[in-house]
């Protein structure tokens, strides 16, 4: 009953902040500058054609109503089509010329769910990655705060947190791909395609992670019930993993909630890097190409996701910890 | 209950630290430090670096000299001169100018950025946490749908608008990045707004505004401010990635953002060009998160317990 | 009539850069096939997108362009190398002749069939020509619209051009000939929304399969008329990043490459295992100047800007990428000359011009907006940046806009009231010797793509060459008195000829690469 | 004494506090035996190393503390000495609870899942099942309402006491041979504290556990101890069976601490001048007040919680008028209407004939200058990084006084006034003791000059010594500026030496209004007395607990029962009580209580304004 009755609240919650995202991205993208309908149908393309496309397409209605137009068709699942892409899912560019012997353009929702997957694939493996790395660092730095452990973790996640993605992917493909060859990194033809991404990933993750965990963990050591714990005769590997873990892991896992949304910036640039046929290759190639409905389906999508991450982080919070309320 | 409060805690500090102002205090413990000392001495030197050292040197760090690009830093590979101590980059401008200069811009973009994050997260956080109720929802709903637009998208919606100026990428960094803010400082001002101190405030007839600006805010700002040091360098290098996306900031002007992005392409013959400012960022983070782990330290300890 | 007769166009005697011509094989290959398939795919990476759109008349993208070559059958193939320009090789075509300054035959091959099995005939060719010379098409590479063409065919395998209607000569034809992809009239009946647009289909040693995200995948055509090739498919990827391409070859994912920078070059020329080949490439890439608005509306204005660019200081940049070129169009095309009155690095005559254009030193110029793309031409931004530092050097208020690809590529062309900026940056490569491609698309009043200019005396001259009654004639009119004419109006200033640079796995044998980056992979295998 | 070799032994043990700058002892040379079955007190003031001892007999000295000499045996090993691992199994028959049961438990882990693995960690022989059984008979034991139920409660679904009785279960659950209570009683109620001292005594009989009491309350040790010792600075200084002890303390510290100890009945026990003000300072008419929370597990349902019902009481210029209760009664909520932290749902608190739910700007601040409130914790009611001065100049600011001079000025007075020394101006409050912290928390009060105290629970953290003082204190400010204190307590022998009338109140409702001394020696109300039969003391006691201590703790207010809100603990009981609710029944000069025990009211439907 309780989780039910979270679960509607939340939802409707959920529901309504997609709502608001969707309306502001919408509104943002059609503020932009440079005509969308000039970007697809090529620069050759006489202004007259333009302008019919632009009309064909509702493109000189108000703004609100496309937007109702548009909210309709997503409520049935419908995200509306790119603007460059033809069915078949290339990535396009070039100046294409909008005749009308455009091959058919593909659906938004299509192209996110065939890439989704990957993308998911990818950002799990890098955030058992990074946590089991975390763990392995910050916990013996949460449980020996100024001494050489907490030392350690805090200038690895100085290290880290330096790193640009885009030379850390490099410099693991040379060394890990081109020099060892122990993991192949270009592309995707299976899972072993993932590992090196999401290392990557997972180091750009770390160092907040490593930083939460150890203050937690320091944190809840100082908490009374550890040190009753010991008298009460618990042992010391069961006080750290079976109940300071537990309570420290409740800030971790709302900072993760709330990292997902950075991991997409990460996600974007390491799957660019590595040519993984993510949603982030996606993203960065529909921003490239300023394909709209393809980023407005995007964003839409990702805050959707963003929202359900959390709500379901915040029930696995309250089933570890039942003092919290959300 | 830890063991020092039943006892009367007489003289925690050194005698000799006691009956100065308390930030002097804090500062004076600090400064003890061996570690906040290396810190502080490595972030002066990065600063007056920064400052002088383009103008004394009078490299301009635009210009270029095409014969002589790709030169390595000093000692490292066969072609190092005393002229360029870093080695010059792929058109021939020196590198160690370069990442000084890039270093004022980077700062520039990272600091203000988190400043501007702080401001805009922890006083709607603040708010939200202490009037709680309807306020709080708004506002935490609102936090939740921007913290749920990917940053890419906001920047090319911003920077698509004005050509990408300076001040219009630290907007949308900022901007983008607030909610994590608001919702630390929510939290926290949750469980402090409980406290009695805050409704002895009250009793005594300070208004919510200042119980906030004066009571809450010097105490729970702190701790953000140490963990926000982690932002300025990940503001930094969010800067490469708008850079990467042709929504950076615009060349010649330096910063550590573009100066990697385009050195990647070199990285494989001319390494230092995308490492140098990576090496800078990653000793000036250290330093500055040095001495905030010092001073962090030395606050607790002087005001006696954890934050 | 001679066929084509052997031209010396190029006098000049380049020297290659690093690795030129390594690989460079004779396309006299064409023949003898009988060695087994070696087992895998080829994996090309390319550095650009390809269109939505299979219509090979719907667009001028070169990325596509390299995927038709493997599908597509031509009349004849032009290798275009600096020492032997005007080698010609037929392909679908056993003979092409001028009957008249008006009138063409072609002969065709009659062994030839479609990869969907329609045998290749002459109305074929007949529907391509008329198909693609429509004026709706984007692809504008034919010399006039449908109207002024007149296209029998007296058999299967002859094809007569007529373009005394249009007035322009037909031997225009010949060049194009090794550039137009064949298509099948079937296909073409099917009209603009038909099959054309769905799927590739062409007479090449490669077939169209499928394409699936950002690979477009091509097999072995078995039927292909000069004998199965002998590896068993292509992989044509596109990959955005010039560092996740190389790494990619590095560790063995990919065959071959495109568009390596010049310091990846080196750094691959240490390596055994990769081979590197750069070829002088059909593609110049200019400064364009926007010519229908202040302050490049004035000619001095230009040409002091012109001044201002030490061309050999961005060749310096360039490395190996880059070629010499004083002149509107690439070395390896038809009436390439050094031309005398090229604007060279002057910085007095630079500001003698801007003087008396009214802007001593440059003062009182609005703030002028130098547009280019992070593209993925080697080094574009790189030498954006020198240029704009040149010219601020000589007083001009210049900014430089970097931006990518697409935001790039719509502020290209030309648009009422002038294109966005005041200069852009921007490329122009056709697979053909045909000069017009270029001269003509941009400077001509009825195209003007880039800079807008409106020249009345450009356009006498480009009529002139191109009306010109055979090639020598031809020559002579564009090198005495167009090229001049442009050299001096600088609507443009051509910066050097890219230099096509690819690396590939060292056991890639057999194959061939064009100046406009177009390969033939028919006699491809893995050592 | 006792002829049976002891359970455990303590010889010449001495330790040591490392600070920054040295050493510093803090227990000296302590030796005594704690026989089996036995019941040890030990009485000390805050500071005194009660704790620290406590812990040493179970082997939790860490540091900066450091053994520096001595032993404690058991069965003839020195337990400071035993490795962990052999530690963790002396566990079983070693056991501890201590005096912050909310925090003794991990808060994500049901309780009685928390004690199976205590269990099993000690005694890993013992199967889930087994353990499982033994928790919830134990817990049933203790008179945990439900106890299988509860089992699978977390730490947050607990009361206090219950909590308490829960770790007692926790520690006695592996069969220990002794127990260290520290201060097991100190943060309950006093009810809620009577009866888990009842357990505790009833436990360790029928589990033969040896018991060390330790507490700084002596009427509380000599409840349960039979043998006390009494720590003064880390040294023993006297050790007795308790009736010797009580009757003729050696030792002079004995003594003094003996003679801190509130009296309830005997002379001298109310020190306060008879109310002597006619002038009405305050006036609560008909204040109701309830809070809405929302269900848990419901998507938009609330419950209410009625915190205040219909409470009517007076306040005179210059009297001490107290309210008394257990937690949950509705003081707190009280004092939040009358300093108007919160406004009430219905009727008025008057203040010197004003509504001050109406008073804003201007009349506000002056409201809020002439009315201060000294709040219950010390350790949360002042700003953790703020200086002392800092602390006391702020009120002044806020106050409008700009002047920086004039702040320090009147900080440093004020400081002085309350007994702070000067030199604590730059100083954190962070290394004071509670009760140099509650002069701070006076002071800031006292900077704005007010007319009308109101101390929230003020003393009830201080021990014996410290509240002594400051009673002091509070007596020579109301000498010296004519101030008017509202006690709000659960400490009835405070009430009963400061307050001139005192009420009391039961789940929201005021259920007697009394003068002092009517209050003690002729309570109407059965909740009075029973609160009477729980106090701790040393005297002889006019209610006992066998009469009128019934198991049980104060209903939910969310869920009231019909009727007398007290009828379910009420040893009087009657059927009426069950479905008619008694109102306030006059007994004579201004004293009232509701209950049907009483006399025909009078008035019966006049609500009278005490």
């Amino acid at each position: 009953m309780f989780v039910l009755s979270f679960l509607v609240r939340r939802l409707l919650q959920g529901a309504l902040i997609v709502f608001i995202v969707s309306l502001l991205i919408f509104t943002l993208l059609r503020v932009v500058p440079g005509d969308p309908v000039r970007l697809m149908a090529g620069g050759m393309a006489p202004e007259a054609l333009i302008e019919q496309i632009a009309k064909d397409m509702g493109l000189r209605d108000p703004i609100i109503v496309q937007f109702g137009r548009y909210m309709s068709g997503v409520v049935q699942g419908d995200l509306g089509q790119s603007f460059v892409r033809p069915a078949n899912g290339a990535s396009t560019g070039g100046a294409n010329f909008n005749d009308s012997t455009r091959g058919e353009r593909a659906k938004v929702l299509d192209l996110i769910l065939e890439t989704l997957p990957m993308t998911l694939q990818l950002a799990g493996l890098a955030i058992v990655i990074a946590l089991a790395f975390s763990f392995l660092v910050g916990i013996p730095g949460g449980l020996a705060p100024g001494r050489w452990p907490d030392r350690l973790a805090f200038y690895i996640s100085s290290i880290f947190v330096s790193l640009p993605n885009f030379w850390l992917g490099i410099i693991l493909a040379l060394l890990l791909s081109v020099k060892l060859g122990w993991l192949p990194a270009i592309g995707y033809q299976g899972f072993a395609y993932t590992i090196l991404p999401a290392i990557v990933l997972a180091v750009e993750l770390s160092p907040v992670l490593i930083r939460t965990l150890t203050a937690s963990m320091a944190g809840i050591m100082m908490e009374p019930f550890v040190a009753v714990g010991k008298v009460r005769g618990l042992s010391r590997r069961r006080i750290v993993f079976g109940h300071a873990l537990r309570n420290a892991s409740v800030p971790l896992l709302n900072l993760l909630g709330i990292q997902f949304s950075g991991l997409l910036g990460g996600v974007l640039i390491v799957e660019f890097i590595f040519d993984y046929p993510g949603l982030g290759l996606l993203t960065i190639n529909a921003v490239l190409q300023r394909d709209f409905p393809l980023i407005q389906g995007i964003a839409i999508v990702t805050s959707a996701i963003f929202v359900f991450i959390n709500i379901a982080v915040d029930l696995v919070a309250t089933m570890i910890d039942p003092r919290l309320e959300y | 209950m830890s063991v020092l409060e039943a006892i009367p805690a007489k003289s925690v500090e050194p005698e000799s630290i006691r009956g100065a102002s308390i930030s002097r205090r804090i500062w004076r413990l600090a400064m003890s430090s061996n570690e906040f000392r290396f810190g502080l001495a490595i972030c002066l030197i990065l600063l007056i670096a920064a400052i002088f050292y383009p103008e004394w040197s009078g490299i301009d760090p635009t210009k270029m000299n095409v014969k002589d690009r790709l030169i390595p830093p000093l000692f490292l590979q066969q072609g190092w001169t005393w002229a360029h101590p870093l080695g010059t980059d792929q058109i021939g401008r020196d590198m160690l100018v370069r990442s000084l200069v890039g270093l004022r811009y980077s700062f520039l973009i990272g600091v203000s950025t988190v400043a501007l994050m702080l401001c805009v997260g922890c006083s709607l956080g603040m708010i939200a946490g202490y009037f709680g109720g309807k306020i709080d929802t708004v506002i935490m709903r609102i936090t939740d749908a921007q913290l749920s637009i990917p940053m890419i998208i906001l920047a090319i919606a911003v920077l698509g608008v004005s050509r990408p100026t300076i001040p219009a990428i630290i907007l949308v960094l900022g901007l983008s990045s607030w909610p994590t803010y608001a919702r630390v400082t929510r939290s926290v001002v949750m469980t402090e707004r409980k406290r009695e101190y805050v409704r002895a405030a009250q009793v005594m007839g300070a208004s919510n505004f200042r119980i906030m600006v004066r009571l809450l805010a010097p105490l729970i700002l702190p701790p953000i401010i140490f963990v926000s040091v982690l932002d300025v360098a990940r503001m930094m290098i969010f800067e490469s990635i708008l850079g990467f996306i042709g929504l950076g900031v615009q060349p010649p002007t330096p910063t550590f953002g573009n100066i990697i992005a385009d050195g990647r392409k070199y990285l494989l013959n001319a390494w230092w060009i995308a490492t140098m400012p990576g090496v800078f960022l990653c000793v000036t983070l250290t330093s500055i998160n040095l001495m905030g782990a010092v001073l962090e330290r030395a606050r607790n300890r002087i005001h006696g317990g954890a934050s | 009539m001679p066929t084509i007769s052997r031209r010396n166009f190029l006098t000049h005697a380049a020297s290659l850069g690093a690795g030129a011509a390594l690989l460079n094989v004779n396309p006299d290959f064409f023949f003898s096939s009988a060695f087994a398939q070696s087992g895998k795919p080829m994996v090309f990476l390319s550095a650009e997108n390809i269109t939505g759109n299979w219509d090979p008349t719907s667009h001028t993208t070169l990325s596509q362009i390299n995927v038709q070559a493997f599908v597509m059958g031509f009349l004849t193939r032009t290798p275009m190398r600096l020492d032997n320009p005007e080698e010609t090789v037929y392909e679908l075509a056993t003979s092409i002749k001028l009957l008249d300054a008006n009138t063409l035959e072609i002969k065709l091959r009659d062994d030839v069939k479609f990869h969907d099995g329609k045998p290749f005939k002459a109305e074929d060719v007949k529907a391509t020509f008329e198909y693609g010379s429509r004026k709706d098409r984007p692809a504008q590479w034919y010399p006039g619209p449908t109207e002024t063409l007149d296209i029998t065919t007296p058999d299967d395998h002859t094809v007569i051009v007529n373009t005394a209607k249009g007035g322009y000569p037909a031997h225009l034809f010949v060049f194009l000939a090794s550039y137009l992809p064949m298509m099948s009239a079937t296909d073409i009946a099917g009209g603009p929304s038909g099959p054309l647009t769905q799927r590739l289909n062409g007479t090449g040693p490669f077939r169209f399969v499928a394409q699936k995200g950002n690979d477009t995948v091509l097999e072995a055509n078995k039927d292909y008329f000069r004998g199965e090739p002998k590896i068993p498919g292509i992989n044509f990827t596109f990959v955005g990043d010039a560092t996740t391409r190389m790494l990619s070859l590095l560790n063995g994912q990919a065959s071959i490459v495109e568009r390596l920078e010049p310091e990846q070059v080196t750094t691959l020329e240490g390596n055994k295992a990769i081979a590197i080949n750069s070829v002088v490439s059909v593609e110049n890439k200019y400064l364009w100047f926007r010519c229908s608005k202040p302050p490049f509306n004035d000619p001095k204005v230009r040409m002091a800007a012109c001044h201002a660019i030490d061309l050999a200081m961005i060749r310096e940049v360039l490395g190996s990428a880059g070629h010499e070129s004083y002149n509107y169009v690439s070395p390896v095309k038809f009436g390439y000359t050094d031309l005398p009155n090229y604007p060279k690095y002057d910085p007095e005559a630079c500001q003698k011009l801007l003087a008396e254009a009214g802007f001593p030193k440059g003062k009182g110029l609005p703030d002028l907006e130098y547009i280019t793309s992070v593209g993925f031409y080697p080094k574009t931004k790189e030498y954006g940046e020198v240029i704009t530092a040149m010219l601020q050097e000589q007083g001009f208020p210049v900014t430089l806009t970097v931006l990518e690809p697409v935001a790039w590529n719509e502020r290209l062309y030309d648009r009422p009231g002038g294109g966005p900026g005041h200069m852009i940056d921007c490329g122009w490569s056709t697979g053909s010797p045909e000069p017009d491609l270029v001269l003509r698309t941009h400077f001509h009043s009825s195209s003007k793509r880039i800079t807008g200019i409106e020249d009345p005396q450009i356009d006498a001259s480009l009529d002139k060459e191109r009306n010109a009654p055979n090639l020598e004639e031809r020559k002579k009119i564009l090198q005495g008195e167009t090229m001049p004419l442009l050299a001096e109006k600088v609507p443009a200033l051509s910066l050097f000829t890219s230099v096509m640079i690819h690396a590939m796995q060292k056991d890639l044998a057999g194959l061939f690469i064009y100046p406009d980056g177009t390969m033939d992979a028919s006699k491809t295998t893995f050592a | 004494m006792t002829q049976t070799s002891p359970v455990l032994s303590v010889r010449d043990l001495s330790i040591d506090l490392r600070t920054g700058s040295g050493k510093r002892r803090v227990l000296s040379d302590i030796s005594f035996d704690l026989a089996p079955r036995e019941i040890v007190g030990l009485i000390g003031a805050s500071g005194s190393g009660k704790t620290i001892l406590s812990k040493a007999l179970v082997n939790w000295i860490e540091p900066p503390l450091e053994i520096a000499a001595g032993r404690v045996e058991y069965k003839s090993n020195n337990i400071l000495t035993v490795a962990s691992g052999p530690m963790r199994k002396l566990r079983r028959e070693i056991a501890y609870v201590g005096g912050d049961p909310m925090g003794a438990l991990d808060p994500t882990l049901p309780v009685g899942y928390q004690i199976v693995e205590k269990l099993q960690a000690v005694a890993p022989e013992i199967g889930t099942a087994e353990a499982r059984k033994r928790v919830v008979d134990l817990l049933d034991a203790v008179r945990i309402p439900s106890a299988k139920n509860r089992f699978h409660e977390y730490p947050s679904q607990f009361s206090g006491g219950m909590m308490q009785r829960a770790l007692i279960v926790d520690a006695l659950v592996s069969n220990p041979a002794f127990l260290v209570a520290d201060n097991i009683t100190q943060p309950l109620d006093v009810t809620v504290a009577a009866q888990v001292l009842r357990l505790l005594r009833e436990l360790t009989e029928r589990f033969d556990t040896a018991v060390f009491f330790v507490s700084s309350s002596l009427p509380v040790v000599s409840d349960v101890a039979s043998r006390i010792l009494v720590l003064e600075e880390g040294r023993i200084v006297e050790q007795q069976e308790t009736t010797a002890l009580v009757q003729h303390p050696k030792h002079p510290y004995t003594s003094e601490l003996m003679a801190q100890i509130p009296k309830l009945w005997a002379e001298g026990a109310a020190n306060v001048p008879a109310s002597t003000g006619k002038e009405v300072v305050i006036s609560v008419r008909d204040v109701s007040r309830s809070y809405s929370v929302r269900k848990r597990g419901t998507f938009a349902s609330h419950n209410t919680v009625r915190a205040v019902r219909n409470v009517t009481f007076d306040v005179f210029a210059g009297e001490n008028f107290g309210v008394v209760g257990e937690s949950g009664c509705g003081k707190s909520s009280m004092m939040r209407l009358l300093s108007r932290l919160e406004l009430p749902d219905s009727g008025q608190v008057l203040c010197n004939g004003d509504d001050i739910s109406r008073l804003s700007g201007k009349d506000l601040l002056k409201f809020r200058r002439n009315f201060q409130l000294v709040l219950q914790d010390p350790f949360s009611s002042l700003p953790p990084r703020t200086a002392i001065g800092a602390i006391l100049e702020e009120p002044l600011r806020t106050h409008g006084v700009p002047d920086r001079k004039e702040l320090r000025q009147r900080a440093l007075t004020v400081m002085d006034e309350v007994g702070l020394p000067s030199s604590l101006y730059e100083e954190l409050p962070i290394g004071l003791s509670a009760g140099q912290r509650q002069r701070i928390n006076v002071a800031r009060a006292m900077v704005l000059q007010p007319k009308v105290l109101i101390m929230d629970e003020t003393l009830s953290s201080l021990d014996q010594t410290e509240q002594f003082k400051l009673l002091k204190l509070f007596e020579k400010l109301q000498a010296q500026y004519g101030l008017t204190y509202v006690f709000i307590s659960h400490d009835l022998a405070m009430v009963r030496r400061v307050c001139n009338r005192v009420a009391v109140m039961y789940l929201g409702e005021i259920v007697e209004i009394a003068h002092n001394q009517r209050l003690f020696f002729d309570p109407g109300h059965p909740y009075t007395r029973t609160l009477m039969s729980a106090v701790p003391t040393l005297e002889e006691r006019r209610y006992h607990q066998a009469d009128y201590l019934l198991e049980g703790e104060p209903p939910s207010p969310i869920d009231l029962p019909v009727g007398c809100s007290f009828a379910g603990r009420c040893p009087n009981v009657m059927d009426r009580c069950l479905t008619q609710s008694p109102v306030l029944t006059d007994r004579g000069s201004k004293d009232m209580a509701a209950c049907f025990l009483l006399d025909e009211p009078i008035n019966r439907d006049m609500r009278v304004v005490a």
